[in-house]
C-alpha cells in the first residue's frame, strides 16, 4: 500500500508517495515519478539509486518527533516528515507546520553560561543576542529564533547547562 | 653538539598529536600519548607506541598541567617534547621547565618564546630587523584616554586595538571613528586582561582589505635559517583560519624572495631556532607588513609540506636534535599549489556554534592528491573540552585550479554523521567565484555572505534528501510489519538480509 | 579534431573504477558505474554519479559482456568508456565496438590494441623499432618438438616458453635443461590452449636475476608521444607484481633516456594513442630487453602520478578528447619517491591463498605521503569472482629512505578485519635488507623466501597478542557473569558504558 | 577471582592468568605481571594499554572452538586459547593439543574444483598437492598438512564447494 508523506527541508515542501514494485520502490515527488533502489548497508546508512543516479544517503532522527538530519554529498540536512494527510489537516485547522517557531530557546550544546543579555518582561527581535555560552574554548552567543517578550530566563550566569537544557522562554 | 632523540613525549591531543606521532614512526622514534579522562579511546591513543593518563577532561587539569607532563615524560623515559599547537606551545616557562628537567622542548628557546609572544617586543624586534610594519602606536597606559585618542588620529581611522598579549581575536576592536574609540579601548583592554592576565594594548592602522600572508621558516644551532614558501590564509572567521593555501595566488617570486628574506631577519634578531612562521598582512597594492612570528608548528603547515615535498615534523625533530638542517634555501623548491580545509564540528549557519557527539559514521575522503589528517575515527567521541576541529582535508594539484577540483571532489566525498561540520561550508566557498579567482582577503567571508548564511542546497540535492527521508521512514514502518515474519530466519549478516530483502521486493514483495 | 566528453561510463569495479570516477569528479565529469549482482552495494556505486545493473555475479556474464555493457552506456547517455585494466581493457573486438558505437573508448585504437596483444607481433614490431629483444624464437608448429629443442639450444638454456597470447604467467615455463624441454613445451602450450584459445607459443633466453622495469607513455592524436619515467616492479609472486616503485633503485639518468626513447620508438612503430607501458626485463648489466606492451592504463600507475605530479588519468581523458597534451617532453620531472604496496585479500603464508569475507572492520592509515586507492571500505563484502586485490597503498617520500619509512608507518596503521591480506607479508619485504638496498630481481621473494613464510612475528606483538585473546575470553565471560546486573540501567551509548565499567572496575568491582 | 589461560600461537605457548584489579586488569604472562587497561570499542575492537605500551587488537573467533584471529598492527595472527588446567588434563591424557595436526582437508574457500591429484589409499606427505580450487580468477594448490595415507576423497573435479567442505580426509 502506497504511503504519502510530506517533507520539508529549508521551507520547501515535498509532497511524496512511496510505494513498493517489482524492482524496488516508485516514489513520486510533488507528481514527478522516480524508480527508486534502496540498500540498507550499515545501521543509518543507506544507498539509494534514484533512476541510477547513485546517493549515499544517512538519515537519523534528531531529537524531536518528525525532524530528520540528513547526511548526503559531505553535508547534514536538516528535514521535517510527517504524513501527508495529517500535515494537511493540521494545515486547514490552522496549527503550527514545521516551519513555525520553537519559543523555548534551548543550549545547543552542553557548556557554561557566561553572559545573559535580556531580562523578563523585555522585547526582543529576531537575531537579537539572548545570553552566551562557553563552549569548547569558544563563545557562543545564542540568538533570538523570533521576535516576541521574554517570559522566564531559567538560565543563570556562571552555571553550567547541557544539551537542550531550556536558556531563555519568548512569547 | 647533537644527541640522539629516542622517544618523545607529544603534550598535546588531536590531529596534531597523531600528526606528530606519524613523524616519529617514519623516523623510527617512540612515541607517547598523554590523555585526559575523556581521551582514554581517542585517536591520538591508539596511534601512538605508549600513552599515560594526565588528569582529568578540562585542559588546565590535564594538558596544561606542567607538572603531570613531565611526570608523564620521565614515566616513559621520553628525552624530547613535542607540543604541537595550542596548548603548551608557546609558554616559554614550561619550555624552561623542559630545559631544567633535561627534556628536550622541540620549539625555540624560552627567551625567544617569551619575547616574540609579547606583541609589543616582537614589534620592536622587527623594527630592529628592518621589517615594514604597520603604522601603529604602543599605549602604555590605558587610563590616558586623551594620549590615546590623540594616537589614534596621527595614525587614521579606522584603527585597529590589540592586545599586547593576544591571539585569537581575543582583545581586539576595529574603531571606525573618533566617538567610539574611548569605549573600544577599555573593553579590548579589560578583555585582554581577562583572557591573558595583562591588559596592555597598542593601536595599528586598520587595513580595509588585507590578506593574510605568512612565511614558513625553520632555522637550526649552526646558523642556518631559511623560509619555505608563504601560505596565504585570508579566508577567516572570528579572525580563525579556516582555508589555507600555498602559493597564494597573488605571490611573486620577487614578492616571496622579499618577504622570506624579511622573515629570515627576523629570526635572526631573535635568535631564532626550530621550526616558526612570520605572518604578514599584505595590502592591495602589495606592500606587506610584519604581523607576528608564532613560535610553533602551525595548524596550516601541511600546505607547505605538499609543495616543497619536505616533512616540517621531522624537520623540528632533526633540528631538535642538534643537527644541520638537512637542506638550504636552494634546496626549497616549490611544486604545484596545496589547499586545506579545516573540517570544525560546527554548525556554519549558526555562527559556526561547536557541535558536540559521537562519530556515528566517519570515512575520509582518499585517491589523488588527498592527504588528510584527522584526530577521529569512526566512533570518536567530539568532547566539550577542546578545540572541535576533528581533522585537516588538505589536496594537492600541480595548478590551482587542479587543487580546487580535487578538493571540492574530496569534500563530497566526506562523510561524518553524528555532529554538524563545516564541509558544506567548504563546498560554497570552493564555487565561489571570487575564491575561484584568487580575489581574497580577510574580509573575505563578511563581503561575501554578511547574514552568515553558508549552506545553499540545489534543487537536485534537496529533492534526493527528500526522499531519503521518506524512504527511511517507509522502510521503518514496513520493517516492524515485517518483523514477525523475519524472525522465522536464523541469525545472518546484514548483508544476506539486504539481498534476500531486495529478492522479496523482486517477487513482488 | 576535439570533442567533449561528458559523461564516461567505467566498465569495471574495485578501486580503478573509484579511480576513474574521482578522476571525472575532478574534471567535472559525469561518472556512470555498472555492477553485476553481488557489487549492488560496492564502493564504486557509491562513489559513481549514475549506476547501471549490468547481471549475474560472474563477470563473464556482467562485467565482460559487451551488450551490457554497451546498453547501460547508452541508457545513461555517456558518450565515453573507460575500461579500466583487466576485463575489456585490452579487448580489441570491444574497443572496435565502441567505434562502432559511437562512443569514445578510452585506449589505443583496436587495431594497435590487437598488434601489440600478440606477443609475436609485437616482438616483431619492436624489432622493426629497433628495441633490443631477449635473444629468442618463434615456434610455429609445437607438433615438430625435435625443431623446437634445436632452437632451445641454439639459445641455450635455461630458456623460457612463453604462450604467444600470454599473461598473468599462464602458458609460461622456465626449462633447466634438454631433458625437460619437450614436457614443458606440450604442457605450455596446451595450458595457453585453454586460457587463451590461441596455443602458440615462443622460446626465450631465460635472464637469471632480470629486473622488471618498465616504462610508462603517453600519446595523442597530434604525433606527441611522451615517457613519464620508470616503474620498478621486481617484486612478484606468481608472475604478478606486488610491490612497484619509481624511480627504479638502479636507475640513471643515461639510462632513463635510453630506455623511454626505445618507448616511444614502438609508440610511433605502431600508432599509439593514448596511455600506455612498455616492459622491459633489465639484465645486472643495466642491458635491457623489450618485453611487452600494455596497453591500458597499470595498476602501478600511482607510483608514476606521485613522483611527476601529473595525474595519468585525467591526460587519458584529454587525449581522448582529441586534445594535444598539455605537458611535452622537458615538462616531466621526477621528485622524491613513490611505492606501491598491492593489498589483495590473500593469506601469504598459504601461498597467497584468496581469502573472502566481510570486512568488519576496514581503516585506512593517511597523513604525510600517503594516498590509499581503495576499491573497497568499512562493511564491504570480497566476492570470490574476482580478483581479490582491495586497495593499493601508496606512499610518497622525498628519498627512497624516507618512502619506505613512510611505507612501513602506513601498513602499521591499516586496519581490515574480516579477511587475511598481504599486509604482514609488505611489512616483512620493507624490512628485508637486500630490499631496502634496492637489491632486487623478479627471482628475490623465491631466493629469499624459499619456504613461502613471510610472517615472522617478534615476540613483543605475540605476546600481545596472547594477552588480547586471554583478555577477551576474560572479559566475554565477565560480561555473561554481569548480564542481570547491567539490565538495569537504560540503554546508553556503548561509550558510556565503557565509562561506566572503567569506573566500576576503579571502585573495585 | 583470577582465570588461568594457555594462549598458543605458532606452537608458542603462553601461560596466562587475569584478574581484575583497581585500574585495570593484572595479566601474568608466563610469571610475567603485566598491568593493563582495556577499553572496548566497536564490536570485536578494543584499545589495550599493557604497562603503558598502545594497542589496538581485534579479537574474533574463526569458527572453531578455542580457535581466534587477533588483528593487530596490520597483521592477523592466529592463535588458541583454552582453559589453563582443562589443557595441562588433556596433555596429561596424551590427548591432542592445539598444535595437532587437522588430517581433514577442507575447502579454504568457496571456489571450484579443477583437479585431484590424489586417489584413496595414496600415500602422502607434508606439502604434497592434493588438489586444485579456483577462486578468484586464480588456481590454489591445496596441499597436505601432514604425511599420512589419503582414506577418502569427498572432492568431485568440477564441483563446486563452500568454504569449510572437506576435499580429503587423510589419516
Amino acid at each position: 500500500m502506497p504511503q504519502h508523506y510530506l517533507v520539508t527541508i529549508d521551507e520547501q515542501e515535498f509532497d511524496i508517495e512511496v510505494e513498493f514494485v517489482g524492482e524496488g520502490y516508485r516514489v513520486t515527488v510533488n507528481g514527478n515519478e522516480h524508480l527508486v533502489r534502496r540498500f540498507d548497508m550499515e545501521s543509518v546508512h543507506s544507498l539509494m539509486l534514484v533512476d541510477h543516479m547513485s546517493y549515499e544517503a544517512f538519515v537519523r532522527g534528531n531529537g524531536e518527533q518528525g525532524q530528520r538530519s540528513v547526511f548526503m554529498l559531505g553535508r547534514e540536512i536538516d528535514a521535517h516528515i510527517e504524513d501527508y494527510n495529517l500535515a494537511q489537516l493540521k494545515k486547514a485547522a490552522g496549527m503550527s507546520g514545521p516551519g513555525a517557531v520553537d519559543t523555548t530557546v534551548k543550549a545547543p550544546m552542553p557548556g557554561l553560561v557566561i553572559d545573559i543579555k535580556v531580562s523578563p518582561g523585555d522585547t526582543v527581535s529576531k537575531g537579537q543576542a539572548l545570553c552566551i555560552v562557553e563552549a569548547m574554548k569558544m563563545e557562543n552567543v545564542i540568538k533570538a529564533p523570533a521576535d516576541g517578550t521574554v517570559k522566564a530566563v531559567p538560565a543563570k550566569t556562571g552555571s553550567s547547562v547541557e544539551k537542550g537544557d531550556v536558556l531563555i522562554d519568548i512569547e | 653538539m647533537t644527541r640522539k632523540i629516542k622517544k618523545i613525549l607529544i603534550a598535546n591531543r588531536g590531529e596534531i598529536a597523531v600528526r606528530v606521532m606519524r613523524a616519529c614512526r617514519d623516523l623510527d622514534i617512540k612515541s607517547v600519548a598523554v590523555f585526559s579522562e575523556c581521551d582514554s579511546t581517542a585517536f591520538h591513543v591508539r596511534i601512538a607506541d605508549e600513552a599515560y593518563p594526565i588528569g582529568p577532561s578540562p585542559s588546565n587539569e590535564s594538558y596544561l598541567v606542567f607538572d603531570n607532563i613531565i611526570e608523564a615524560a620521565r614515566k616513559s623515559g621520553a628525552d624530547a617534547i613535542h607540543p604541537g599547537y595550542g596548548f603548551l606551545s608557546e609558554n616559554s616557562a614550561f619550555a624552561k621547565r623542559c630545559e631544567e628537567e633535561g627534556l628536550v622542548f622541540i620549539g625555540p628557546k624560552p627567551d625567544t618564546i617569551a619575547l616574540l609572544g609579547d606583541k609589543l617586543q616582537a614589534r620592536e624586534a622587527a623594527r630592529r630587523a628592518g621589517l615594514p610594519l604597520v603604522p601603529g602606536e604602543d599605549i602604555g597606559d590605558v587610563t590616558d584616554t586623551q594620549a590615546a585618542l590623540a594616537k589614534a588620529e596621527e595614525i587614521g581611522f579606522p584603527v585597529l586595538v590589540k592586545a599586547a598579549a593576544g591571539g585569537g581575536g581575543k582583545g581586539m576592536r576595529v574603531v571606525n571613528k573618533a566617538e567610539d574609540f574611548e569605549e573600544a579601548l577599555q573593553r579590548a583592554s579589560s578583555e585582554a586582561k581577562s583572557a591573558f592576565g595583562d591588559g596592555r594594548v597598542f593601536l595599528e592602522r586598520y587595513l580595509t582589505h588585507p590578506r593574510h600572508v605568512e612565511i614558513q621558516i625553520m632555522a637550526d644551532e649552526h646558523g642556518n635559517v631559511i623560509y619555505l614558501g608563504e601560505r596565504e590564509c585570508s579566508i577567516q572567521r572570528r579572525h580563525q583560519k579556516v582555508i589555507e593555501e600555498s602559493p597564494s595566488p597573488i605571490m611573486t617570486p620577487e614578492l616571496r624572495k622579499k618577504m622570506g628574506e624579511a622573515a629570515v631577519s627576523i629570526a635572526r634578531e631573535t635568535g631564532y631556532l626550530n621550526a616558526g612562521t612570520v605572518e604578514f598582512m599584505v595590502d592591495q597594492d602589495l606592500s606587506f607588513y610584519f604581523l607576528e612570528v608564532n613560535t610553533r608548528l602551525q595548524v596550516e603547515h601541511p600546505v607547505t609540506e605538499m609543495v616543497t615535498g619536505l616533512d616540517l615534523v621531522k624537520g623540528q625533530v632533526y633540528v631538535a636534535e642538534g643537527k644541520e638542517l638537512p637542506y638550504g634555501q636552494s634546496d626549497v623548491k616549490l611544486r604545484g599549489h596545496a589547499i586545506e580545509c579545516r573540517i570544525y564540528a560546527e554548525d556554519p549557519d549558526s555562527g559556526f556554534m561547536p557541535s558536540t557527539g559521537t562519530l556515528s559514521n566517519y570515512r575520509q575522503p582518499a585517491g589523488p592528491g588527498v592527504r588528510v589528517d584527522a584526530g577521529v575515527t569512526i566512533g570518536s567521541q567530539i568532547p566539550i573540552y577542546y578545540d572541535p576541529m576533528v581533522a585537516k582535508m588538505v589536496v594537492w594539484g600541480s595548478t590551482r585550479e587542479e587543487a580546487i577540483g580535487r578538493c571540492k571532489r574530496a569534500l563530497e566525498e566526506y562523510r561524518i554523521a553524528g555532529v554538524k561540520t563545516t564541509i558544506g561550508f567548504h563546498q560554497t566557498v570552493l564555487n565561489n567565484e571570487r575564491f575561484v579567482a584568487g580575489d581574497i582577503s580577510t574580509r573575505f567571508l563578511e563581503e561575501e555572505y554578511p547574514d552568515n548564511k553558508y549552506i545553499v542546497l540545489d534543487d537536485e540535492t534537496r529533492r534526493a534528501a527528500a526522499m531519503a527521508v521518506a524512504l527511511d521512514k517507509f522502510a521503518n514502518e514496513r520493517r516492524i510489519t515485517l518483523g514477525r515474519r523475519e524472525n522465522q530466519i536464523p541469525e545472518q549478516s546484514r548483508w544476506v538480509n539486504v539481498h534476500r530483502r531486495l529478492n522479496l521486493k523482486r517477487m513482488g514483495g
